[in-house]
C-alpha cells in the first residue's frame, strides 16, 4: 500500500508541472492547448541532446530544457497565436485550438525528420536510489519530483507576488482592463505561453530516464494534464496542485484494483462522475449575473 | 396575491445578503426594490428568478410553491427576468432574439415570426428587425431585451435596473414603455436607482438595507421616510 | 492637458464619431453629455486608442497620443474608467486596486492612494477579499472608480459613473471627482444625469450622432432651450 | 413572369433545405462516378463524401450549440461495432445494423448529452472526449466481444469489392443528412440550438430548456456518426478500437472547421477540398504532416470562419451586382 | 458495369510495359508505427538495389505506398499505387488491420501479394479458406506459434534441475493491441503444460510507461515467472528499470527489447537476465547483411523488423525469376498463378536468409511459413550486460542460460 502512495505521489509532481502549464494557457489565454504534450517533447529531446550527445550535467540539461521549451513557446506564440489575435477574435477558443492541432502536427513530425522515430533515452540521470519506508526510490524520480515541487513553488510566487505575476493573473480576467492598467497585453500573452512551455519541458526533461524521447510521446501528458485541468475546473491554478494529485491516485488505484487494461476507462468514469456531482469542476466558480 | 416570499434568506459564507424578506404582490401591481448598493436587492431577485436557490424561505407563485425551480421551468409558467448587465444572443438578429421567447418561452410556434414583429414594435425598437444584436448600444438592448421578456407571455417581469443609463429625457417614453406592459396584464417587480421612474410608476415600494427590509408602501411616503432618507437617499434629491 | 481635433472614429467600416473636437485644460471639471447611441463612449475609447481614430488629431500633455499604444496613453498619466468597470473579476477588490498602481513602481506612493481610495469608499473596505466579480453592480461601480484612481492620473476619462449608483452615493461620487479637479486633475465625465452633471461640472460638451452640437459654460448650457427640451424633458 | 417561376421553385427547394446551387452540386456529385475516370477517383469521391457527412453531423452540435464534440469518432466507432456485431451475432442484415448502430450512437450522445447540459461548450466538448476515450477503451478492453486490438472482420455491404454501389449508399447518406440539418437548422429547432450556443443563460431564462435541446441536438449529432461508422465498417471490412481515437475527430473537426462552423454546407464542402489535396501530398511522408499543420495555422489564422465565411461577402457582392443591373435595366 | 470498365488498370495495363515490374510497398511512413516504416523502406530498397533492380529481363520499380496505421487510408493510398502507377505486386505491410482492409484491394485488381509481414491472425482469418485470395504469402507466422523457444527452454532448465518444477505462478503482462493479446493467449495456452498457475493477467494502453503500480501487483501476485510483451521500447524498457527498482523477483521475458538498437542505453544492466525471444542477426549472412546496412543507412538494422523483410525481397526476387523461367512473362496473372502452384505449394524455398533456417509454404500450412527447427523458428536470447547471447535453440546456442538471482 505504501509503495502505491509513493507512487502516486511522484506521479503527481509530474502532473503538476504538466497541468499548470496547461491550465495557465487556458486560464489566461483562453486557449485549450492541444499541442501541449509536444513541449514536454521538445524538454526530452533537450535532455537526450544535452546528457547522451554533449555528455553535460544534469542540472545544466534540466535548465536547458527550461530555456529551450521558453524560447520555443515564446516564438510560437508571437507567430501563431499574436496575429490571430490581431485578426479576430471571434469563436476564439475554437480557433486556436485547430492553430493548436496544427502545431502538434508539426512538432512532431519535425522531430521525426531531425531524430528519426527513434526511442531516444539514457538509463538514468543520477545514480543511486533513496529508501523510502522499505521502498526503493531512484534518485531520478525522487528529483524529478523535488525539481517539480521546487518549480511549482517558484512559479507559485511569481504569479501571486510579484508585478508581472499579478499581470498575468489581470489579463487572464479582463484584458480590456489590464491593458487600461498600462499591463503590455501582448507581452503577457507571450511570457505566458513561454512559461506554460517551461514548465511541461521541465517534465519532460526530468523523465527522460523513465520516457524516451520519441515523436509521438506528447500524447500521455497531454491526456494527464487534461483530465487534471476538467477536474479541477478549467483556468483554475490553485487547484490543479489538488487535481493532478487526485488524478494519479486514482490512475493508480484504478490500475491497481481494476487493472491496467481498464485503467483509463475507470478512471475517466471516476472523473465523469465527480463532474456529475460538481459539474463546473472541483473547484469551478460561478460568476454572478 | 400573484407571488409572495415568506423569510427568503441568502447567505454568501458568513454574509447575509437577503435576510428574512417577505414581499407580497398582487396581480396587476408594479412593485419597486430600492435600497443602498449591496443591499441585497438582485440576490433577492435572483432568488425569485432561480438563480439562486435560497438558503431557507420560500417563494410561492399562484399560491404554488416554486422555491428553488429552474429558470427555464419559471419562466414556462410565466416569470421572466431581465439582467443588470444587459445580455442577448450576439450573433442572432433582433427578430430572432424575440422569436426565441415566442417559440420556447411561449411555447407557442405556429405565428411566432409576426408575434415577435409585434413586440419589436411594441418595445419600440428603433432599428431594422435584422441588426445583428452584436453591435446595439444600451437602450437599444435594453428595449430588445423587454421584447424578448415578454414574448414569453410572462404575467410576472423582473427587471434589474432596466432605466439605469437613461437620459432624464429618455425616461418619460420608457416609464410609458412600462406603463403599457403592465396594461397588457404583466405583473412587474422593479429594482431601481433613478427615483423619478420609482416615483413615477411604482404602485409599491420596498426598501431593502443590509439585506433587510426596512420600509414598505407607497413611493411618496416611503421616499419620505426619515430611516430611508439617511440610508440612502441622501441630503439631496438628484434626480 | 486633453485636446482632441478634428477626429472621426468606428467601429470597423462603420462610421460613428465625425470631426469631433474638444478640449480640457489642466485641473478642469468637462463633462460630455448626449443620448443614448451617441458616441460618447466611443470618444472616450477613441481617446485612450482602444480603437484607433481614422481621422484627426489627439493631444495629451503637449504630446500627440493619436498613434501611442493604450498602455503608452496609461503610461502618460490618462486614466480610462469604462462604463462596465473592466474588473478582474476573479480577484479581489484588494489586487484589483493594486493593479490599479500598475504603471507606479513607487511602493510608498501605492500605499498612500490606496488608502486614501478605501477612505473614499468605505464600502469597499468591508469587501477588501471579496471577489471583484461577485460584489454587487454599485459596489463594482465604486470599485472601477478606486482603481482608476490608483495610478494617480494627470486627467481621467469616466464613462456614467453614477449608473447603478445609490442616489446619496451618486452626489457623493460627483462632488469627489469634483475635488480632485480642484487638486488638478482634469476630468472628462460622460453622463446621463444631465441636470447634476452640469450643476458639478466647469464647462461641457453636447454630443449628438457622433457630432459636437453645442458647447460651452456648464451652468449656461444648463439653461439654454436645446438642453432643457432634449435632455431634461421640460 | 419568368422570375416568378424560378423563385416558386427555389421556394420549394427551399422547404427540403436546398438552394439551386446545392442541387446542381449534388446532381453534379451524384454523376461523378460516371466520369471519375478510374476506381481510384471513385473510391477518394466516397471518402470524401464519407467525411463530408460526418463534418456535417459535427458542425451541427460544434456549430450551433458551440460544443465540439470530442468524443465523435469514438461514436462512429461505436456504430460500426454495433452494426458488425448485430450481424456476427444475430445474423442481422447490414442495412438494419448501420441504422441500428446510428441509434446506439445516439443513446451515447444521450448520455453525453445528460452529462453536460448545463455546462459550457468547452466543458462539454472536453467530458464528451472523456465518454469517447472510455467507449475506446472498452473496446479494447471487451475483448470476448469486439475482439480488441485484434480486430474485426465485417461483413462487407455488397458482394463486389467495387467502390460505385458503395458510393450511392454513402451519397444518400450525405444527401439526406444535408437535406435534414438544413431543415432543422432553418426551423425553430435550429433556432433554439443558437440561442443555446450564444448564452445559455439568458436562454435559459427565455424558456429554452438546455437538457432538451442538447439532447435533441447531440442525438441527431451522433446519430450521424453511427450511422457513418456503420457504412465505414461494412466498406473496409475491418474494425479496431483506433478508429476511435482522438485523431479522427481531429480528422473530422478539421474539415469542419476549413468548411466553417455554422453553415452544414462549408463542412461538407470542405471536405472535397482538403481530402484530394491531402491525399496528393502522400509521397511527402512526414513533410506532408508539417504541411498540413502548416495549413491548418495559416487558415485559421486568415480565413478563422472557414470557407463558409465568405458566405456573406460573395452574397453582398452579387447582391449588388444584380441591384446595380437591374437599375440599369430600368433605365 | 461502370465500375469495371473504368478499373481494373493494374491488370490490363500490364501488358503494355513489358520490361518494367512496378512493386507497391504498402508500410506505414508516417504515425506510431513510422519507426518500423522506414526501417521496412530501407531494407527493402537495399535488397533490391543488390541485383540493380533488375530481376530476370525486368526493371524493378518501387513504390512504397504511406499505408500509415489506419485502415481506409492504408487502403486508399494501395489503391491509388495499383491504379494510377500500375503497381503488378505487392510485397510487405506492417499493420495487420490495414492488412485486412488491403487483401480487398488486391483482390478487386487481382494484384498478388507476396510476404507480408502482418503478424496477427485477423489476416488469415480473413484469407484463409477463401477461394482466390491474392495475398499469396506471409513472411511472419501468427505469433501465437513464435513463442515456442520459452517453453522448450523452460522444459530444458526443469530437466537440468535449474528450475523448480513447482515453481510455475506465472504472470502475463502485456499491450492493449493485437500482439500482445496474442502473446497473452499463447502463454496461457502453453503454461497448462507445467501445470502453470496464472496469477496475474493484465494488458495496459500503449503509451503507458509507468508501470510501478502493475509491478507491485506482480509482486504481491507471488509469481515465479513474468511474461512480458509491450512493443513500444520505451515501455518495454521502462518496465525493466521499474520492474528494477522494485526488486521484482521474476524470470522475464521482453521480447520488444531488441527492437530498439539503443537497449542497452535506455536499460542499462537492469535488463540483464531477460529473456527476448526473437531472433539475432547472428550468422555470417546476416553479419553481412547488418554491416552493409549499417555502412549504408547509418543505423542497426533489427532482425525481426529489418532483417525478416529484407528476406522477404530477396524471396520476392527468386519468386520473380523462377515465374518468368516457368511462364516467360511476369505480371500479375503469372505472379498469382506461380503464388498458387508454385510458392504455396511448397514448391519454392529459400534458405539464403539472414535470419531464419528457411522458407517454407505448404497448403496445410495455408499462408503462414512454416515454423519448426529445420524451418522458421525464433531465438531465445538472454541479454546480459550490453550483450545478447543466444540460449536457444541448442544449435545455435552461444552460451547455456543462467537464472538471474533476483529470480532464484
Ligand atoms: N456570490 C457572492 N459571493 C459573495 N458575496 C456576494 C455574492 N453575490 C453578492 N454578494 C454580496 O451580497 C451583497 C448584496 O448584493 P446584491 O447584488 O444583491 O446587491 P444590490 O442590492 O443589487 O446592489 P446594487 O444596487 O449595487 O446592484 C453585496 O454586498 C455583494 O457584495
Ligand atoms: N463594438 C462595436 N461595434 C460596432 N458598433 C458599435 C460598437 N460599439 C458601439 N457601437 C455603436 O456605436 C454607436 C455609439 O455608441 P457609444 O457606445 O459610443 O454610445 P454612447 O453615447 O456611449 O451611448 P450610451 O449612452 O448608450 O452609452 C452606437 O450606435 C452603437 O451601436
Ligand atoms: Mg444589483
Ligand atoms: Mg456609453
Amino acid at each position: 500500500m505504501i509503495d502505491l502512495i509513493i507512487s502516486a505521489v511522484l506521479k503527481g509532481g509530474m502532473y503538476i508541472l504538466i497541468s499548470m502549464g496547461l491550465s495557465l494557457v487556458y486560464g489566461v489565454m483562453k486557449i485549450p492547448n492541444f499541442a501541449h504534450g509536444e513541449f514536454y517533447l521538445i524538454g526530452a529531446y533537450c535532455a537526450y541532446v544535452g546528457l547522451s550527445m554533449l555528455g553535460l550535467p544534469g542540472i545544466v540539461v534540466l535548465v536547458l530544457a527550461a530555456v529551450m521549451g521558453f524560447v520555443f513557446g515564446a516564438i510560437i506564440e508571437r507567430l501563431t497565436f499574436n496575429p490571430l489575435r490581431k485578426r479576430s477574435k471571434s469563436d476564439w477558443s475554437l480557433n486556436t485550438f485547430l492553430v493548436t492541432a496544427g502545431i502538434s502536427f508539426v512538432i512532431q513530425n519535425v522531430a521525426q525528420m531531425i531524430f528519426g522515430a527513434e526511442f531516444l533515452g539514457v538509463e538514468k540521470i543520477w545514480a543511486g536510489s533513496l529508501n523510502i519506508a522499505g521502498i526503493n526510490i531512484p534518485m531520478d524520480r525522487m528529483i524529478a519530483f523535488v525539481v517539480a515541487i521546487a518549480v511549482v513553488i517558484f512559479f507559485w510566487a511569481f504569479l501571486k507576488k510579484t508585478r508581472t505575476g499579478n499581470a498575468i493573473t489581470a489579463v487572464s480576467e479582463n484584458e480590456e482592463g489590464a491593458m487600461l492598467m498600462g499591463v503590455q497585453i501582448n507581452s503577457i500573452h507571450t511570457l505566458t505561453f513561454a512559461l506554460s512551455s517551461m514548465l511541461a519541458a521541465i517534465a519532460g526533461a526530468a523523465l527522460i530516464s523513465i520516457t524516451p524521447a520519441y515523436p509521438s510521446m506528447g500524447l500521455k501528458p497531454l491526456y494527464a494534464a487534461w483530465f487534471v485541468v476538467i477536474l479541477v475546473g478549467l483556468g483554475n491554478l490553485e487547484a490543479t496542485i489538488v487535481g493532478a494529485f487526485i488524478v494519479s491516485f486514482i490512475e493508480v488505484f484504478a490500475t491497481y484494483y481494476v487493472g491496467a487494461a481498464w485503467a483509463d476507462a475507470v478512471s475517466l468514469s471516476v472523473i465523469v462522475v465527480i463532474l456529475l456531482i460538481k459539474p463546473t469542476g472541483l473547484f469551478g466558480k460561478r460568476v454572478k449575473v | 396575491m400573484l407571488l409572495e416570499t415568506i423569510d427568503v434568506e441568502k447567505r454568501f459564507g458568513g454574509l447575509v445578503a437577503v435576510n428574512k424578506v417577505s414581499l407580497q404582490v398582487k396581480e396587476g401591481e408594479i412593485v419597486g426594490i430600492i435600497g443602498p448598493n449591496g443591499a441585497g436587492k438582485t440576490t433577492f431577485l435572483n432568488c425569485i428568478a432561480g438563480f439562486y436557490a435560497p438558503d431557507s424561505g420560500k417563494v410561492l407563485y399562484q399560491g404554488k410553491d416554486i422555491t428553488g425551480f429552474a429558470q427555464e421551468k419559471l419562466c414556462h409558467l410565466g416569470i421572466s427576468r431581465t439582467f443588470q448587465n444587459v445580455r442577448g444572443f450576439p450573433k442572432m438578429t433582433a427578430l430572432e432574439n424575440v422569436m426565441v421567447g415566442c417559440v420556447f418561452g411561449a411555447e407557442k410556434p405556429q405565428g411566432a415570426k409576426e408575434r415577435a414583429r409585434e413586440l419589436l414594435d411594441f418595445a419600440q425598437f428603433p432599428l431594422p428587425e435584422d441588426t445583428i444584436v452584436e453591435n446595439l448600444n444600451t437602450i437599444q438592448l435594453k428595449r430588445l431585451e423587454l421584447a424578448r421578456s415578454l414574448a414569453t407571455n410572462c404575467k410576472l417581469l423582473l427587471l434589474d435596473e432596466v432605466a439605469a443609463g437613461l437620459t432624464p429625457a429618455e425616461l418619460p417614453d420608457f416609464i410609458e414603455l412600462v406603463r403599457r406592459i403592465r396594461d397588457s396584464g404583466v405583473t412587474i417587480i422593479c429594482i431601481e436607482h433613478l427615483m423619478r421612474f420609482i416615483t413615477g410608476i411604482c404602485d409599491r415600494v420596498a426598501v431593502l438595507e443590509f439585506g433587510t427590509k426596512i420600509a414598505e408602501g407607497v413611493p411618496q411616503e416611503v421616499l419620505s421616510n426619515e430611516d430611508v432618507i439617511s440610508a440612502y437617499l441622501g441630503k439631496t434629491d438628484v434626480h | 492637458m486633453l485636446k482632441l481635433e478634428n477626429v472621426d472614429a468606428g467601429y470597423g467600416k462603420l462610421g460613428i464619431l465625425w470631426d469631433v473636437s474638444l478640449e480640457v485644460k489642466e485641473g478642469e471639471f468637462v463633462a460630455l453629455v448626449g443620448p443614448n447611441g451617441a458616441g460618447k463612449t466611443t470618444t472616450l475609447r477613441a481617446i485612450s486608442n482602444i480603437i484607433t481614430p481614422t481621422k484627426g488629431k489627439i493631444t495629451f500633455d503637449g504630446k500627440e497620443i493619436t498613434k501611442l499604444s493604450v498602455q503608452e496613453i496609461t503610461k502618460a498619466g490618462l486614466s480610462y474608467i469604462t462604463d462596465d468597470g473592466a474588473l478582474f473579476s476573479g480577484m479581489t477588490v484588494q489586487q484589483n486596486l493594486k493593479m490599479g498602481a500598475y504603471s507606479i513602481r513607487d511602493k510608498v506612493q501605492i500605499q498612500e492612494s490606496y488608502e486614501r481610495v478605501l477612505q473614499m469608499f468605505p464600502r469597499l473596505k468591508e469587501r477588501l477579499k471579496q471577489n471583484a466579480g461577485t460584489l454587487s453592480g454599485g459596489e463594482r461601480k465604486m470599485l472601477a472608480i478606486a482603481r482608476g484612481l490608483m495610478s494617480n492620473p494627470k486627467a481621467m476619462l469616466i464613462d456614467e459613473p453614477s449608473l447603478g449608483l445609490a442616489p446619496n452615493i451618486v452626489l457623493q461620487v460627483l462632488e469627489t471627482l469634483k475635488q480632485l479637479t480642484v487638486n488638478g486633475v482634469s476630468i472628462l465625465l460622460v453622463e446621463q444625469n444631465v441636470n447634476t452633471t452640469l450643476k458639478v461640472t466647469d464647462r461641457a460638451y453636447v454630443l449628438e450622432d457622433g457630432r459636437v452640437v453645442l458647447s460651452g459654460n456648464s451652468a449656461e448650457l444648463l439653461a439654454s432651450d436645446h438642453i432643457q427640451k432634449a435632455y431634461l424633458g421640460i | 413572369m419568368k422570375e416568378n417561376k424560378t423563385s416558386k421553385f427555389s421556394a420549394i427547394l427551399g422547404k427540403v433545405g436546398l438552394s439551386p446551387i446545392s442541387l446542381v452540386a449534388f446532381i453534379v456529385l451524384g454523376l461523378s462516378p460516371l466520369f471519375a475516370g478510374n476506381e481510384y477517383n471513385i473510391r477518394l469521391l466516397l471518402m470524401c463524401v464519407l467525411y463530408g457527412t460526418l463534418a456535417m453531423g459535427f458542425d451541427l452540435s460544434a456549430g450551433y450549440i458551440g460544443v465540439a464534440n470530442w468524443g465523435y469518432a469514438a461514436l462512429m466507432g461505436l456504430g460500426g461495432y454495433t452494426s458488425a456485431l448485430l450481424f456476427e451475432r444475430a445474423g442481422m442484415t447490414p442495412w438494419v445494423g448501420m441504422i441500428l448502430g446510428g441509434l446506439m450512437a445516439t443513446l451515447a450522445g444521450l448520455l453525453i448529452g445528460l452529462l453536460t447540459l448545463r455546462m459550457d461548450g468547452m466543458f462539454a466538448a472536453l467530458l464528451a472526449w472523456f465518454v469517447g476515450l472510455i467507449l475506446m477503451n472498452a473496446a479494447n478492453a471487451l475483448t470476448g466481444l469486439t475482439r480488441g486490438a485484434l480486430g474485426l472482420q465485417v461483413q462487407p455491404l455488397f458482394d463486389t469489392p467495387w467502390s460505385t454501389p458503395y458510393f450511392y449508399v454513402i451519397f444518400g447518406i450525405c444527401v439526406l443528412t444535408f437535406i435534414v440539418l438544413r431543415v432543422i437548422v432553418k426551423s425553430h429547432l435550429g433556432l433554439a440550438f443558437t440561442a443555446l450556443g450564444q448564452d445559455m443563460q439568458t436562454a435559459r431564462t427565455t424558456g429554452v430548456s438546455p437538457l432538451k435541446y442538447r439532447l435533441i441536438n447531440f442525438c441527431i449529432s451522433c446519430f450521424i456518426a453511427g450511422l457513418c461508422g456503420g457504412f465505414y465498417a461494412h466498406y473496409i471490412g475491418i474494425l479496431t478500437p483506433t478508429l476511435m481515437a482522438t485523431k479522427g475527430t481531429i480528422q473530422i473537426l478539421v474539415i469542419a472547421y476549413v468548411g466553417g462552423r455554422g453553415s452544414i454546407w462549408g463542412p461538407l464542402l470542405a471536405a472535397f477540398i482538403t481530402m484530394p489535396i491531402f491525399e496528393s501530398l502522400n509521397s511527402l511522408v512526414e513533410l506532408k504532416y508539417i504541411i498540413y499543420g502548416l495549413v491548418l495555422i495559416l487558415v485559421m489564422i486568415f480565413m478563422p470562419n472557414g470557407i463558409a465565411g465568405f458566405e456573406r461577402p460573395v452574397k453582398a457582392f452579387f447582391k449588388k451586382r444584380l441591384g446595380r443591373k437591374k437599375e440599369a435595366a430600368k433605365e | 458495369t461502370v465500375a469495371t470498365g473504368c478499373g481494373g488498370g493494374g491488370a490490363s495495363a500490364a501488358g503494355a510495359e513489358d520490361d518494367v515490374l512496378k512493386i507497391a510497398v504498402p508500410i506505414p511512413l508516417t504515425g506510431e508505427s513510422a519507426k518500423a516504416g522506414k526501417e521496412l523502406q530501407d531494407t527493402i530498397t537495399m535488397a533490391f538495389e543488390e541485383v540493380d533492380n533488375k530481376v530476370g529481363s525486368y526493371t524493378i520499380e518501387l513504390d512504397f505506398v504511406d499505408a500509415t496505421s489506419d485502415a481506409d487510408k492504408g487502403a486508399l493510398a494501395l489503391e491509388e499505387g495499383i491504379v494510377k502507377r500500375g503497381d503488378e505486386v505487392v510485397l510487405s505491410s506492417w499493420n495487420s488491420s490495414v492488412a485486412v482492409a488491403m487483401v480487398d484491394v488486391c483482390n478487386k485488381y487481382k494484384v498478388p501479394w507476396y510476404f507480408s509481414s502482418s503478424s496477427s491472425s485477423v489476416i488469415n482469418e480473413k484469407v484463409e479458406g477463401k477461394e482466390n485470395s491474392y495475398l499469396m504469402s506471409k513472411i511472419w507466422p501468427k505469433s501465437e506459434s513464435l513463442a515456442i523457444g520459452y517453453f522448450a527452454l523452460l522444459q530444458e532448465l526443469i530437466d537440468n534441475g535449474e528450475w523448480d518444477a513447482s515453481r510455475v505462478k506465472y504472470a502475463v503482462f502485456a499491450d492493449d493491441t493485437d500482439f500482445g493479446r496474442v502473446f497473452g493467449t499463447t502463454v496461457k495456452d502453453s503454461m497448462p503444460a507445467f501445470n502453470g498457475e496464472c496469477v496475474f493477467e493484465d494488458y495496459t494502453a500503449i503509451n503507458v510507461t509507468d508501470f510501478y503500480t502493475s509491478i507491485a501487483k506482480i509482486k504481491e501476485s507471488g509469481a515465479d515467472l513474468a511474461f512480458v510483451q509491450l512493443t513500444n521500447p520505451a515501455a518495454g524498457a521502462a518496465f525493466i528499470k521499474q520492474a528494477k527498482e522494485s526488486n521484482l523477483p521474476c524470470l522475464q521475458t521482453s521480447d520488444c527489447l531488441t527492437e530498439a538498437a539503443n537497449w542497452y542505453e535506455l536499460t542499462g544492466d537492469a535488463a540483464t537476465g531477460t529473456l527476448v525471444c526473437r531472433s539475432k542477426l547472428v550468422n555470417d549472412r546476416a553479419m553481412e547483411f547488418a554491416k552493409a546496412f549499417e555502412d549504408k543507412y547509418g543505423y542497426t538494422p533489427s532482425a525481426t523488423t529489418g532483417g525478416i523483410n529484407y528476406d522477404g525481397a530477396k524471396f520476392l526476387i527468386k519468386c520473380i525469376e523462377e515465374c518468368e523461367k516457368k511462364y516467360e512473362k511476369v505480371n500479375s496473372e503469372t505472379l498469382y498463378q506461380f503464388g498458387k502452384e508454385v510458392l504455396q505449394t511448397g514448391g519454392i524455398t529459400f534458405d539464403d536468409s539472414v535470419l531464419v533456417t528457411s522458407y517454407e509454404y505448404s497448403a496445410d500450412n495455408g499462408i503462414d511459413p512454416i515454423v519448426d527447427e529445420d524451418h522458421f523458428y525464433f531465438q531465445v536470447i538472454q541479454l546480459d550486460g550490453d550483450k545478447e547471447v543466444v540460449v536457444w535453440p541448442e544449435a545455435d546456442r552461444e552460451a547455456p542460460m543462467f537464472v538471474p538471482d533476483y529470480a532464484k
